[in-house]
């Protein structure tokens, strides 16, 4: 159990979050997972978190600030990132149901990324 | 003859390192023995820069695995060297003939936890390879000894 | 300073549990104090197997092989500790003085110049030094000879014509540079000169645009800084096209379609743009723009801080469409949908287009993130419908 | 073992330089670096100290060209000579497909000599190769030096099973050639015996 534990519990506790991970965004490498089976969490991270760099780039590039929440939808689920506001390395990305509570994910994420700073 | 099987089929190793290369967004990519030998690559421009790199890649396998076992450690897993500019990632792994090396070179495009994620998937993939004990085609032994003799005379000189 | 038996005897015992001890150089350093030359020798090539890059060891192995004589392998030993230690005074002063022993004055004054600036107080040193300087000035340098020119005879060779210069190992651990170098035009390099150049080539346009932007949509224009068009000329149209997309074949004839359209009959691209822009006018937006599989734009503006990112932001999200298909499909997702990122300042809506393309909604953070999403749905249909009709490459 | 890629029709062998420590084996790789047009060689990589002690090894990948429809390359290794780098030694000897044993003529240097060739075959036999086998030949090198041992000296010394051998002076290239073409041949020989068993 390390510090961020709490944090993560507190995200994992929201209905349809099917795991949570705490995840250096420069090589995106786990560095705290609570996950349910069958979540490739090492390639979720690592896929995430450069997505998440990505993008960070592209609106850099418009000028449009520094991006600070990602949300992916697909068929089958969602993916969150969220960064802290002063973008340090860490990232958290939340994997969920596609019925998950959207609202409530972001919450709980903004919430954490702020405990992150 | 350790290596013996593996000579046949090295041409399917193109296939899972290209999806690597695509997949990681790496720059670089070489698979060795552990002798420096390359068995498949991508993205060098010049086949002998490539010998260039195996040879220095298989020589840093070789003495880190060497310092691990001062250390009383098995070997390491992989080793990654970061940089600004770009960072190196240097996989063995076993399949059913010997060891291999994966040496891949990559910038912001990817990241340490991309190129973990898509090397364990090429190390699925080639340890899956049919071919590692399939018999060798033959070559006409005769016209070897002729063109090696020509070819000889060629790069040295007739003597 | 001699060390105690005690110690010595402490030394000797651990290096016996483990020959890679480092205490083998202590107890080799009092062995050569004693005069015990061979035993000090055999326990330094010992400890050096095990310790390969320890340069106190190559330095004292240096030291023994000098005392008994063997000036060579003393110098090899002390070029091997300089190498690993380019800053080791000992090393570099006993290796410069050998150098004045065998009268290598070039070298001599190489090293000691840099042992005297480590060590200006050391006055057998500086003599040395002079002496080497005052040598080297006078002698023709007789430094270490490079690969000699080649002796026709036995080593002549058809294939093997000699090359205009012996370059030794000057090409030595470039190899490795060789390595970080290779890929150095990374995809943000490259996307970096792509804008600026359609940002010169577009400024071109940007009087004639804010004429017509003024005539055709005042209130969105003065809403967002009376900078955008609403609805852009056909001169744009083919300005846009002709920065935007230099290479694409089928796509810049396309443009010149579009461009050629703009007299005759409305062609299908206007009334793109035309949709895209008035999404773009809404209040608190950004931008929204259509781009194809490659980057490029095909309709919409994406106006920052008075000037069009649309380039910009093309260049860099061209992969993002394709990053998050690899993401959600190997992670066993389906396809992805869309993507929603969020800044302090602005909300950003992305999602694929039927082709492989992808559209993106910019807006300020004011605009609730609902309206965000349903502005991008309807530039999403915008875009199919034009597709429908055939307007895709 | 020469490895023979039958898809992209490639043989790629290795031989490594061995000897003492100054007895000439990089020399040999600089002279071969310099003569060998730049479009049938590779970078020559070199770890090694300021006056070219080898510290980790040389190496530099050769063309030959093609035989048989097969690309023929080289990869040219030395070894560091210093009698505590054997465990780099050993790596460096990982695979070679011939060595070349560079022995220093000089008569002071005959312990040397003897020293390092013993240390060669145990190493070998350490990796499972038998060292009556693998092709090796001899290059006495530094012939030109003032009071070396004479060629019958030197066989006596170390050519006990009659290898090919060549006079060298490596600094001025006289040799190199002679003895890069002289392990070539047996490599490339001992392959075409291995085409020969398979073709049976």
């Amino acid at each position: 159990m390390s510090a961020f534990t709490p944090l993560l519990d507190s995200v994992n506790r929201v209905r349809g979050v099917r795991g949570s991970m705490i995840v250096a965004a420069d090589d995106g490498l786990i560095v705290e997972a609570d996950l349910m089976i069958g979540i490739a969490g090492p390639a979720v991270a690592a896929l995430v978190a450069s997505l998440f760099r990505r993008a960070r780039r592209s609106v850099q590039a418009a000028e449009l600030g520094a991006a600070a929440y990602l949300q992916v939808e697909a068929d089958e689920g969602l993916l969150f990132a969220a960064a802290p506001p002063g973008l340090g390395d860490l990232l958290l990305v939340v994997v969920a149901e596609s019925w998950v509570n959207v609202g409530l994910v972001r919450l709980e994420a903004a919430r954490v990324a702020e405990a992150l700073a | 003859m350790r290596r013996g099987d593996l000579e046949e089929f090295i041409g399917d190793l193109k296939g899972p390192v290209d999806t690597f290369a695509r997949e990681a967004a790496v720059r670089l990519v070489l698979l060795i023995n552990g002798s420096g030998q390359v068995l498949a690559q991508r993205g060098f421009a010049r086949a002998l820069d490539v010998m260039g790199v195996a040879a220095l890649g298989a020589g840093i396998h070789a003495s880190s695995r060497a310092v691990a076992q001062l250390l009383g450690m098995p070997g390491f897993k992989h080793l990654h060297q970061g940089g600004a500019a770009g960072q190196v990632f240097i996989g063995p792994f076993q399949t059913p003939s010997e060891e291999l090396i994966l040496i891949t070179v990559f910038g912001e495009d990817s990241s340490l936890g991309l190129v973990q994620v898509f090397y364990a998937r090429l190390v699925e993939e080639v340890q899956k390879l049919p071919g590692w004990s399939q018999a060798r085609p033959t070559t006409d032994a005769a016209q070897f000894e002729r063109d090696l003799e020509a070819g000889l005379d060629h790069f040295f000189g007739a003597t | 300073m001699s060390a105690t038996p005690t110690q010595v005897r402490q030394w000797s015992e651990e290096v016996a549990r483990d020959p890679g001890n480092l205490a083998f150089l202590p107890l080799a350093e009092s062995y050569r104090e004693q005069g015990r030359r061979d035993a000090a020798l055999r326990l330094c090539i010992r400890g050096l197997e095990r310790n390969p890059e320890n340069v106190e060891a190559h330095h004292l192995l240096g030291v023994i092989y000098a005392e008994g004589g063997e000036p060579v392998k003393a110098f090899d030993e002390w070029d091997i500790a300089l190498r690993l230690s380019p800053d080791h005074r000992a090393a570099r002063r006993a290796i410069g003085m050998l150098c004045v022993e065998r009268a290598d004055w070039p070298a001599a004054v190489r090293h000691l110049e840099r042992a005297v600036a480590d060590a200006p107080d050391d006055a057998e040193l500086r003599s040395a030094f002079d002496l080497a300087r005052t040598n080297a000035a006078v002698s023709a340098p007789m430094a270490r000879p490079g690969p000699a020119p080649a002796s026709p005879g036995s080593t002549g060779s058809a294939a093997l014509a000699p090359p205009p210069a012996a370059d030794s190992t000057g090409g030595g651990v470039g190899g490795v540079g060789g390595v970080g170098g290779v890929g150095g035009v990374g995809g943000g390099t490259a996307a970096g000169s792509n804008v600026g150049g359609s940002a010169v080539s577009g400024g071109s346009m940007a009087s004639a645009d804010l004429n017509r932007t003024v005539d055709s949509a005042p209130s969105a224009a003065a809403a967002r800084g009376g900078s955008t068009s609403a609805a852009p000329p056909a001169g744009n149209a083919g300005g846009s096209a002709s920065t935007d997309r230099p290479m694409a074949a089928g796509e810049a004839g396309a443009a010149a379609g579009t461009a050629a359209g703009a007299a005759g009959g409305p062609p299908r691209w206007d009334s793109l743009q035309d949709e895209f822009a008035a999404l773009g006018a809404e209040r608190g937006v950004v931008g929204a723009i259509l781009l194809d599989e490659q980057g490029y734009v095909i309709a919409g503006e994406m106006t920052v801080n008075g000037r069009d990112r649309a380039p910009e932001v093309a260049a860099v999200l061209s992969g993002a469409s394709s990053e998050a298909e690899r993401a959600v499909k190997h992670l066993g997702m389906g396809a992805w949908r869309g993507i929603l990122l969020e800044t302090p300042e602005a909300t950003v809506r992305l999602a694929p287009v039927a082709d492989g393309g992808m559209l993106a909604v910019a807006a300020r953070r004011e605009v609730p993130t609902g309206w965000v999403l349903r502005l991008a749905a309807r530039a999403r249909d915008a875009a199919a419908r034009w597709l429908g009709a055939g307007g895709g490459p | 073992m020469s490895l023979v890629n039958y898809s992209t029709r490639e043989i790629t062998s290795k031989i490594v330089y061995y000897g003492p420590g100054r007895s000439g084996k990089t020399t040999n790789l600089q002279y071969i670096h310099a003569q060998v047009p730049e479009d049938r060689r590779g970078r020559m990589v070199s770890l090694a100290t300021e006056t070219d002690r080898t510290l980790f090894f040389d190496f530099l990948p050769l063309d030959l060209g093609s035989i048989s429809g097969f690309q023929t390359r080289f990869q040219l290794y030395t070894v560091p000579g210093q009698v505590y780098y054997d465990a780099t030694r050993k790596l460096v000897l990982q695979g070679a497909d011939g060595v070349v044993f560079v022995a220093d003529s000089q008569r002071a240097q005959q312990d040397e000599n003897i020293e390092s060739f013993r240390n060669l075959q145990v190493n070998l036999l350490e990796q499972g190769v038998d060292p009556r086998t693998i092709p090796i030949v001899l290059q006495y090198n530094k012939r030109d030096l003032p009071d070396v041992l004479s060629l019958d000296e030197m066989d006596d010394l170390l050519n006990y099973r009659d290898l090919p051998r060549y006079e060298a002076r490596s600094l001025a290239g006289a040799g190199v050639f002679d003895t890069l073409r002289g392990i070539s041949e047996q490599v490339l020989r001992r392959l075409s015996q291995r085409f020969g068993r398979a073709v049976e």
